[in-house]
């Protein structure tokens, strides 16, 4: 619609917003955060998918987006439900005392 | 910003922002029914579960203190570099010429929910027992409180 | 959606409503034991209609999903593993958990995901079926809520599971955004125009690949493998190491004969160099482990490595060889952690190498069971692990990959030591003199020993007569 | 068909044992015993069927052939075959498995239906690596003796035997391996030539293969074989699954297991790489040499007797390769003769040693010494079989390393002048096991038995075989022929004519 | 007659397996009677074969007896056959006649042993082996009794095992001949690839045919056959056993250590004597050892305190002359010295048996002294064998067979003035120290009292070889003494006439320098150790003297060579590598790869980041792979 706005543009976007999901993954401890990470991922995959779907004029690409929706809405739900027993158990969100098994 | 607030609260204040913007531009590029979903489900629902679960636990100074504590130049660094080498591979890739035509047209609500309920029904009902999973997953690890008793009891008798 | 449409999709849908009814039969608050037994009967009610809907085959459901002698082969190995989950999880989970009926429930849906992967022919199908599975098994190896080792291992899972799916996501659309289709054959056909692999295909397919090892769990992407198996509950950990990999590997197998994708070098030059990591590490890192379900994960990254070793050539000899192997693998993973399941006690898995001493003299069948499973993952003859591995090893040869079968060969060697270990603990230490503790539920428990015993029986029949399976398996052959 | 019954009169035999075993402790040993001695006398009543046959019709060397298919979509058949070559080891595989069962009647108390169990079927495996025509077959075999000889050591081996039982069990298997490589590599390569993808052995034998890759294909099985044998620098697993093994166990490991690797070099590597195995002979001739000098240097060495007694055996198997890679009929049959010999001296070298093991509960041949005193029999059959050791003429292994020698010297002089040394360090380290337990003063007060009835009856019977084949060695000469000279036709260039004088060799002066 | 051989070699070999099988249940006097009864009855079959052989001569010059095909191996078919000619038979009435003497002496001489019957079962072991030694037709089966008398000498040696030393004794004989053997071993390799046979007569019939002389394959197969000679015959430089070999019994001695078994190299080279005769350079060096051989063991006889010690010296040296001979080519020279050697120094051991055994198992000579009045039996016989040993003149049988030999050296066709010169200074010696051990035993004050009386059965067989000292050199005159030549011409049917040079000449006065230097031996040992016992005191305050006599006692020093040139090496490098150092580098494999894992699995921390970072490193390694790709 808007001729500024190039595909390659949302592309590199959408790759950027991926890779500062990532960063937030790596760098944060609270697991919240790393949940909130994750959804920017999952945003940017959305977005790409769309971005590919009007680039060729098809829905498929939103139904994707769709479909990633529900996905995230379900892991949320058991992320969350899963951060509430950690935090019952540890007292603490922090990923680093999650570390009982290794080796 | 949602990557380095401390605070949670504040961290999903921004991401609402950055999915807000994020639905902007599906409309720019045509998707006016995925802008609206991610509004309404991811800026509505899902955050609203997020900030649910934050409240519940009650996280506030004490967390953002934590993390405060914990994003120090030596956490991040590293990653950061292997982020900034996987964004550069990913964007030398991404901008390497092909030749696709483009053709920018929008999508409406209507299409989508054809093609939806035609070619992808089975889609549909496969994510509704995606759904289905996740509410019956959370609802067992979420009904915590007997188990939660029972530690608690259990730990208290040795001690 | 036409009746035949219906027909074709029986095993599906008869996954999906047992789950509906196994929830509705929950609400109704019928007994552990009953529920078990009914999941069982649906369970078998699944597999059987798989030998229903063979007449009509290959049937296609476009755009998602096909059915064809290929993806009924594996659907049946994935039920399968699934019913024999489902037998040795009674006693599991009976003294363990409060509420454990909800786990049917998971089984199915888990099931059903894997199913899905098995047939599907678009990413959207894909991508469904691989989070349902995943949504599931998160549910699945936190399922002990009250357990630190459990809850982490489900955390861990999910955000790694979470993570790669993102790669796998975004991937996809990048493939899609190069293609325009989702559809396996549709995407083929896109790159049959261009002479060699887009850029963006290739971004999209390494990204894809991120995620698609995540869930195989090769090197470089193994690390959670332990962790998860050592933290799930044992059923859910056999049903990882079995169903959820099956799946995945046949929608990577599809997906590849699809875009015909063994004439790229450099996506196979990716995938020899996983795969040869995957055997020299998954190997070595088992070597001391003192953790045997830590080390049946590290031995299940050894083994993809060795099934990536069969994929790699290509061809029909290359998918049979997979099959076979696949089967061979099942069938002994399940029995191993079978045993595991059934040597477990209230508190506490058995899990810790020094658990199993002077096993043989205290339950020499069980310890015969385990070793002939032990000795199968190895490689030895008179065991079904013994035929597969020949059939990997003539299928690389054949195909001229010299050096693949010899780190193969190497790296079993490693292998080899591990699990000798274990055998060489069972068979050491005194044996156990104080009076057994009688079972709290013998029927279950004499189940779950014939399974255990019949499966081992399919391990030294594979291993001693493998033309059966074989037969078999040329005739489930994508066509 | 006596073939397929042999195989499974043993693994029947075994079960059986296994089942028993749980009620009852003497049973089992009942059982494996009257296995096997049936087993005995059906082959050496087909022997003596068979022994004019052999002579009259060289040409067919096979004596029974059975063919059944097994994995028919890979050209794998039950296929089993014998000829005098096999006819002989088997029989001394169903001679020394009496043996073992009796030498570990009063040593196996615990868990005696799987120690008899575990211990027909290596016999099992060992008796299809004999018979086995089919490649495929023949490497299934191969690794079924493993698994029971693991469990044999490493369930009633003495202190040191988990180490042990898994360096035998991953030597043995990562070698086998690359064997099994290679038997792959040669069963595509003739398929791909010939178009019908088979592991026959017959029909793999005339494969035409490149030179590089045949040689690589033969490094597979050599690899195996040696390892077993074996040869220099993959001996180290021998002297701790010896040391650590039953006595039962050692017997077997010695007797059988050694030649199977001797076997599968003369049935397969010759016959299917012989171009290739030219190319290799200077090489595994000179290992071969060099595992004789070392091996008796250690074997002097050591003060553990069992282990001693291991390292003489990577002396003696060192004749073996010197004699295979000679290329003539008299290393060859002097081959054939090593092997019988070898199992028998040797393995009743440890049955002595498990017998002192059982009466003084040591090994170290520090700790022994002046045992003749209290037990002459003993002594006397100790000296028999350490001279039997090395090679005094009238015993069965003189003929054998002299047979060796003397094919070996024709094929390469030097490297028969150096293994002919070889003789003096088994002088030396015979004379030494002698010395340090059975002669010298003894400190010992408490009595010690002599042999039993039973302990006489193993000893007598291997005494008197080992200096009938020392005697009159001609029936297992005979029953080989056929074989040999099949193999002998192979290798023309070591053969032409015995009687043609070889070239002057320029030694200065060989004098000592 | 033919039929009866094999009963020679059979009887000692039925009596070896009653003794070994029954021997500790039987009552003594049966052991004794199976133990010398089977010999003698082989001594008398062997006499009745033996006059029928020289009655009736075979044509073809010998007996042979097949009795079965060893092993029939790709034309190499060796057969036991036992094959009898003029040399065996020679060799065969030594054997079996001494071998009954000193078996019949062993019967009284072994009485208190507690191992009586492992004695008689190891001697006639012996016997046969050494007999089957002797009639074997083949190589092979030669080799067989080759290494049996090897067998039977270190079990003999060792025989009172409880003694370690003796051990050592017994593996150090049987080690030093293996070494020659081994030798010998390779000359059969050699010799079977030039004939294609083992057969004894047919190399002899074939080598001049194949073979020119001095053509070097001749010579190498020639002193490959003469290692394994030197080895037995405990000839330089493989002598060093020999001394130490006489911790056996006295019969042992007396029958393998001086009678029989170590003069198996001589009949070995006598054997094969055309291959010697192709090679001038093979029999130069046989008479060099010889020569050798005498002279240095004579000096160490010289040195000795210990009686058995020094017969083993003049043992070593007597076999030294035989060597010579050969060497010369003076083959029934050689045999008939043998033959005269084998009845005194028989004699000689056996006697010394009687005499320590007599002082309780005292060997020092000094300690003795004054016997001959106490034993007279005994001086008197000692007295013949060592007249013999110092070849009296006339009246004593070495005498005539050493003066032959001496006469050969100089006249004979390979002789030289050097060697001549060194065997008669060697008699010199001889005489010496023969007189010296005589002086010290038996004269003089008594030292150790007596025990007791030798047994009947000690001293008949004493008087009979006493007999056959004193009278058996009269079969061989020398021509100036009229050329009596029975023994020579009943050898020429196997061996060759000896060819002496054309200008010899004088005779007699050789025979009356040889006898000069038997009487100043005599003389010098009287002076030395009955007169004048001052001068060896004298001696002994001389540094340079005391070396001398301990270079000397110790044998020239062999055995120290031996030790720091062969045996400590080898003991060095054996012990450094008992734990076999091939097996390091397979530990090292293990140590490695356990390192790996340890590294590896640090890397499983447990640590969710870091498991995201290694996906996140794993897909930067592969986009990274396909861009570079």
């Amino acid at each position: 619609m808007n001729p500024s706005v190039s595909i390659e543009m949302i592309l590199l976007l959408a790759g950027l917003l991926f890779v500062l999901g990532i960063v937030g993954v790596i760098i944060r401890k609270n697991i919240i955060f790393m949940l909130l990470s994750i959804e920017i991922m999952l945003n940017a995959a959305g977005l790409a998918f769309v971005a590919a779907g009007s680039h060729w004029g098809q829905p498929d690409g939103q139904i994707m987006f769709i479909f990633i929706l529900a996905m995230a809405a379900a892991e949320v739900s058991i992320g969350l439900a899963l951060i509430l027993q950690t935090y019952h158990q540890h007292k603490s969100l922090d990923i680093d005392t999650l570390k009982e098994m290794k080796g | 910003m949602v990557v380095t607030r401390h605070n949670p609260v504040h961290a999903l204040l921004y991401l609402v922002i950055s999915l807000l913007s994020l639905s902007v531009i599906f409309f720019l590029l045509g998707a006016p029914f995925a802008a609206l979903l991610e509004i309404i489900i991811y800026a509505g629902a899902i955050m609203v579960l997020f900030i649910f679960v934050i409240m519940l636990l009650n996280l506030g100074k004490e967390t953002a203190k934590q993390e405060k504590e914990w994003l120090k130049p030596k956490v991040w660094a590293g990653p950061t570099i292997l982020s900034a080498i996987l964004l550069a591979e990913l964007l030398f890739l991404i901008t390497l010429p092909n030749n696709t035509t483009s053709s920018q047209q929008t999508v409406d609500a209507k299409a989508v929910a054809i093609s939806l309920f035609g070619p992808y029904l089975i889609g549909v009902e496969l994510a509704a027992m995606l759904l289905m999973a996740g509410v019956v997953g959370a609802a067992h690890i979420g009904q915590h409180k007997k188990t939660v008793l029972h530690r608690f009891l259990k730990e208290e008798e040795p001690s | 959606m036409t009746s035949n449409d219906f027909f074709a999709l029986t095993p599906l849908l008869l996954l999906a409503g047992s789950s509906v009814l196994i929830m509705l039969l929950i609400a109704i608050k019928l007994s552990h034991r009953s529920i078990q037994i009914s999941s069982l009967l649906l369970f078998l009610i699944s597999f059987s209609s798989l030998f229903a809907i063979q007449k009509i085959l290959p049937y296609r459901i476009e755009p998602l999903l096909v059915i064809d002698d290929f993806s009924v082969f594996i659907m049946g190995l994935i039920i399968f593993s699934s019913l024999v989950v489902n037998i040795i999880s009674y006693i599991y989970f009976e003294e363990k958990e409060e509420s454990p009926k909800e786990y049917y429930v998971l089984l199915f849906l888990c099931t059903l995901g894997a199913c899905v992967l098995a047939t599907s022919q678009h990413f959207a199908s894909l991508f469904l079926g691989l989070e349902i599975l995943t949504v599931g098994l998160y549910a699945l190896i936190a399922y002990f809520r009250g357990r630190h080792h459990n809850i982490e291992a489900g955390i861990k899972y999910l955000i790694l599971a979470a993570f790669s799916s993102a790669f796998l996501l975004f991937g996809m659309a990048l493939i899609y955004f190069q293609t325009g289709t989702l559809e396996f054959s549709a995407i083929a056909r896109s790159l049959s125009t261009h002479t060699s692999l887009p850029p963006l295909f290739l971004t999209g397919f390494g990204l894809m690949l991120v995620g698609i090892g995540f869930k195989l769990a090769v090197v470089p992407f193994h690390m959670w493998t332990a962790d998860v198996y050592q933290g799930a509950p044992t059923p859910v950990t056999a049903f990882i190491a079995t169903a959820s990999k099956g799946g995945v590997f046949a929608v990577l197998i599809r997906f590849f004969i699809a875009i015909d994708g063994f004439r790229y070098q450099t996506v196979m030059f990716v995938f020899i160099s996983i795969a040869i990591a995957s055997m020299i590490i998954g190997n070595l890192l088992a070597l001391q482990q003192k953790n045997v379900k830590r080390i049946l994960a590290y031995s299940s990254i050894a083994h993809l490595g060795y099934l990536l070793v069969a994929f790699i050539p290509g061809g029909s000899m290359s998918i049979q060889s997979i099959s076979f192997y696949l089967a061979a693998y099942f069938v002994t993973t399940l029995c191993a952690f079978g045993v595991i399941t059934v040597l477990s006690n209230k508190e506490k898995d058995l899990e810790n190498i020094n658990n199993f001493k002077a096993l043989f003299w205290d339950h020499p069948v069980l310890a015969c069971i385990f070793s002939a499973a032990l000795l199968s993952l190895a490689g030895i003859p008179l065991t079904a692990g013994f035929i597969g591995k020949f059939y990997i090893l003539a299928t690389g040869i054949q195909s001229g990959f010299w050096a693949l079968t010899l780190i193969l060969v190497i790296s079993s060697v490693f292998g080899l030591y591990y699990y000798l270990r274990i055998i060489t603990t069972m068979f050491s230490g005194q044996q156990n003199t104080s009076p057994q503790k009688s079972l709290a539920h013998p029927v279950f428990y004499l189940i779950s020993s014939v399974v255990l015993c019949v499966l081992t029986l399919l391990i030294i029949w594979f291993g001693v007569y493998p033309s059966g399976l074989m037969q078999l398996i040329e005739h489930f052959q994508i066509r | 068909m006596i073939l397929v019954w042999l195989i499974g009169l043993l693994m029947g035999g075994g079960l059986l044992a296994l089942l028993v075993g749980k009620w009852n402790k003497t049973l089992p040993r009942w059982i494996s015993l009257y296995t096997l001695v049936i087993g005995f006398i059906a082959l050496i009543s087909f022997w003596f069927d068979n022994y004019n046959t052999v002579n009259i019709q060289p040409s067919n060397s096979w004596l029974v052939d059975f063919q059944q298919e097994w994995i028919p979509s890979f050209g794998i058949s039950f296929h089993l075959a014998i000829d005098g070559l096999s006819l002989v080891l088997l029989t001394l595989a169903f001679f020394l498995g009496i043996l073992a069962v009796l030498c570990s009647w009063k040593e196996i108390t615990e868990r005696v239906g799987f120690y008899h169990f575990n211990l027909l079927w290596i016999l099992a495996g060992i008796s299809g690596v004999f018979m086995a025509m089919d490649l495929f077959l023949f490497y299934f075999f191969w690794e079924v003796m493993l698994i029971p000889m693991y469990f044999l050591i490493g369930i009633w081996g003495s202190k040191n035997r988990e180490y042990a039982a898994y360096k035998f069990f991953i030597f043995t298997q990562a070698s086998g391996l690359l064997m099994f490589l290679a038997i792959l590599g040669l069963y595509f390569v003739h398929g791909k030539t010939s178009g019908n993808y088979t592991f026959n052995y017959f029909e793999l034998l005339g494969t035409t293969i490149s030179p590089q890759l045949a040689f690589w294909l033969m490094m597979g099985f050599m690899i195996a074989f040696v390892v077993k044998l074996p040869l220099i620098p993959f001996h180290s697993w021998l002297p701790d699954a010896h040391s650590e093994a039953p006595t039962a166990g050692s017997l077997i490991l010695a007797g059988l297991l050694l030649k199977t690797g001797a076997y599968g070099i003369l049935r397969f590597v010759l016959p299917l790489f012989p171009e290739a195995s030219i190319e290799l002979a200077p090489w595994a001739m000179f290992l071969g040499v060099i595992g004789i000098i070392y091996g008796a240097i250690l074997a002097y060495a050591q003060t553990d007797l069992k282990r001693l007694i291991a390292y003489t055996s990577v002396s003696h198997m060192g004749f073996v390769v010197l004699g295979i890679f000679a290329f003539n009929a008299l290393a060859f049959q002097g081959v054939v003769m090593q092997l019988v010999a070898h199992a028998i001296s040797t393995g009743a070298l440890f049955i002595i040693a498990g017998m002192l093991k059982e009466r003084l509960h040591t090994r170290e041949i520090d700790q022994m010494g002046g045992l003749w005193l209290q037990m002459p029999k003993m002594g006397a059959i100790a000296t028999l079989l350490a001279m039997a050791s090395l090679g005094l003429p009238g015993l069965g292994n003189f003929v054998a390393e002299f047979l060796i020698l003397l094919g070996a010297f024709k094929a390469s002089a030097w490297f028969t002048v150096l293994a002919t040394i070889g003789l003096i360090f088994s002088a030396i380290y015979s004379l030494r096991i002698l010395q340090k337990v059975f002669l010298g003063p003894t400190e010992r007060t408490e009595s010690i038995k002599d042999f039993s009835k039973r302990e006489l009856a193993i000893m007598t019977v291997l005494t008197i075989s080992i200096i009938w084949l020392g005697l009159f060695p001609q029936l297992i000469i005979d029953t080989a022929k056929p074989m040999i000279n099949k193999l002998e036709q192979l290798f023309p260039a070591g053969n032409d004519n015995n009687k043609q004088p070889i070239k002057p060799i320029t030694i200065e002066n060989d004098d000592k | 007659m033919n039929n009866l051989l094999w009963l020679i070699p059979a009887l000692p070999l039925a009596g070896f397996f009653l003794l070994a099988l029954a021997g500790k249940r039987m009552p003594l006097i049966w052991v004794a009677i199976i133990g010398a009864g089977s010999v003698s009855l082989s001594a008398i079959v062997m006499f009745i074969i033996g006059i029928n052989f020289l009655l009736l001569p075979p044509t073809s010059g010998h007996y042979a007896l097949t009795l079965w095909t060893w092993m029939d191996v790709a034309g190499f078919t060796p057969k036991i056959t036992l094959y009898l000619d003029a040399l065996s038979l020679v060799f065969v009435f030594v054997i079996t006649f001494i071998g009954a003497l000193i078996h019949i002496y062993s019967i009284a001489f072994m009485a208190t042993d507690k191992d009586y019957s492992r004695f008689f079962a190891c001697m006639n072991l012996f016997v046969f082996s050494m007999l089957l030694l002797v009639l074997a037709d083949n190589l092979l089966l030669l080799y067989l009794g080759w290494e049996g008398v090897g067998l039977c000498s270190y079990l003999l040696i060792g025989f009172w095992y409880e003694n370690p030393n003796n051990g050592y004794a017994a593996r150090k004989a049987f080690i030093i001949t293996r070494i020659g053997d081994t030798a010998m071993a390779i000359g059969l390799f050699v010799i079977f690839y030039q004939f294609g046979t083992l057969l004894i007569p047919e190399i002899l019939a074939k080598a001049p045919a194949l073979w020119q002389s001095g053509a070097s394959i001749a010579t190498i197969t020639a002193l490959l056959l003469l290692a394994g000679g030197l080895g037995k015959s405990a000839q330089m430089p493989l002598q060093t056993w020999l001394p130490d070999a006489m911790a056996g019994p006295s019969p042992v001695s007396a029958l393998i250590h001086a009678a029989t078994m170590v003069t198996a190299g001589v009949y070995l080279i006598a054997r094969m004597h055309v291959i010697f005769q192709l090679s001038p350079m093979a029999q130069l060096i046989v008479a060099i050892i010889g020569a050798a051989t005498l002279f240095i063991a004579g000096f160490s006889a010289l040195t000795q305190y210990d009686i058995k010690r020094v017969l083993a010296y003049s043992t070593i040296s007597q076999i030294g002359y035989m060597f010579l001979a050969l060497g010369l080519g003076a083959w029934t020279a050689a045999i008939f010295h043998f033959m005269i050697h084998a009845f005194f120094k028989a004699l000689l051991f056996l006697a010394a048996g009687a005499v320590i055994e007599a002082l309780d198992h005292e060997h020092n000579m000094f300690k003795m002294g004054g016997l001959k009045n106490k034993l007279p039996v005994v001086f008197w016989t000692f007295l013949i064998g060592a007249a013999s040993l110092a070849a009296l003149p006339l009246i004593s049988a070495g005498f005539y067979s050493k003066d032959q030999i001496l006469w050969y050296a100089w006249a004979g066709q390979n002789g030289t003035p050097l060697l001549w010169f060194i065997a008669i200074l060697g008699a010199f010696i001889t005489a010496a120290y023969t007189a010296r051990m005589v002086i010290l035993t038996f004269f003089g004050e008594a030292k150790t009292a007596v025990g007791h009386i030798p047994d009947k059965l000690m001293t008949i067989p004493l008087i009979i070889l006493a007999f056959f000292s004193l009278c058996a050199g009269f079969i061989e005159l020398p021509h100036n003494f009229g050329k009596l030549t029975l023994f020579s011409d009943f050898l020429h049917q196997v061996l060759p006439e000896t060819i002496l040079k054309s200008a010899a000449s004088g005779e007699l006065l050789f025979q009356l320098l040889a006898s000069l230097a038997t009487f100043a031996g005599i003389y010098t040992a009287y002076i030395l150790w009955r007169k004048e016992p001052e001068r060896i005191q004298k001696f002994k305050q001389s540094d340079f003297m005391m070396r001398l006599y301990s270079f000397w006692h110790d044998g020239w020093g062999f055995d120290k060579l031996y030790n720091t040139l062969f045996v400590r090496p080898i003991i060095f490098i054996a012990n450094i590598n008992k734990n076999d150092v091939i097996d390091r580098i397979y530990q090292g494999i293990t140590f490695v790869t356990v390192g790996i894992y340890k590294s590896l699995s640090l890397m499983q921390s447990g640590s969710l980041r870091w498991y995201i970072m290694g996906l996140v490193i794993g897909a930067i390694i592969i986009l990274g792979l396909q861009i570079m790709l």
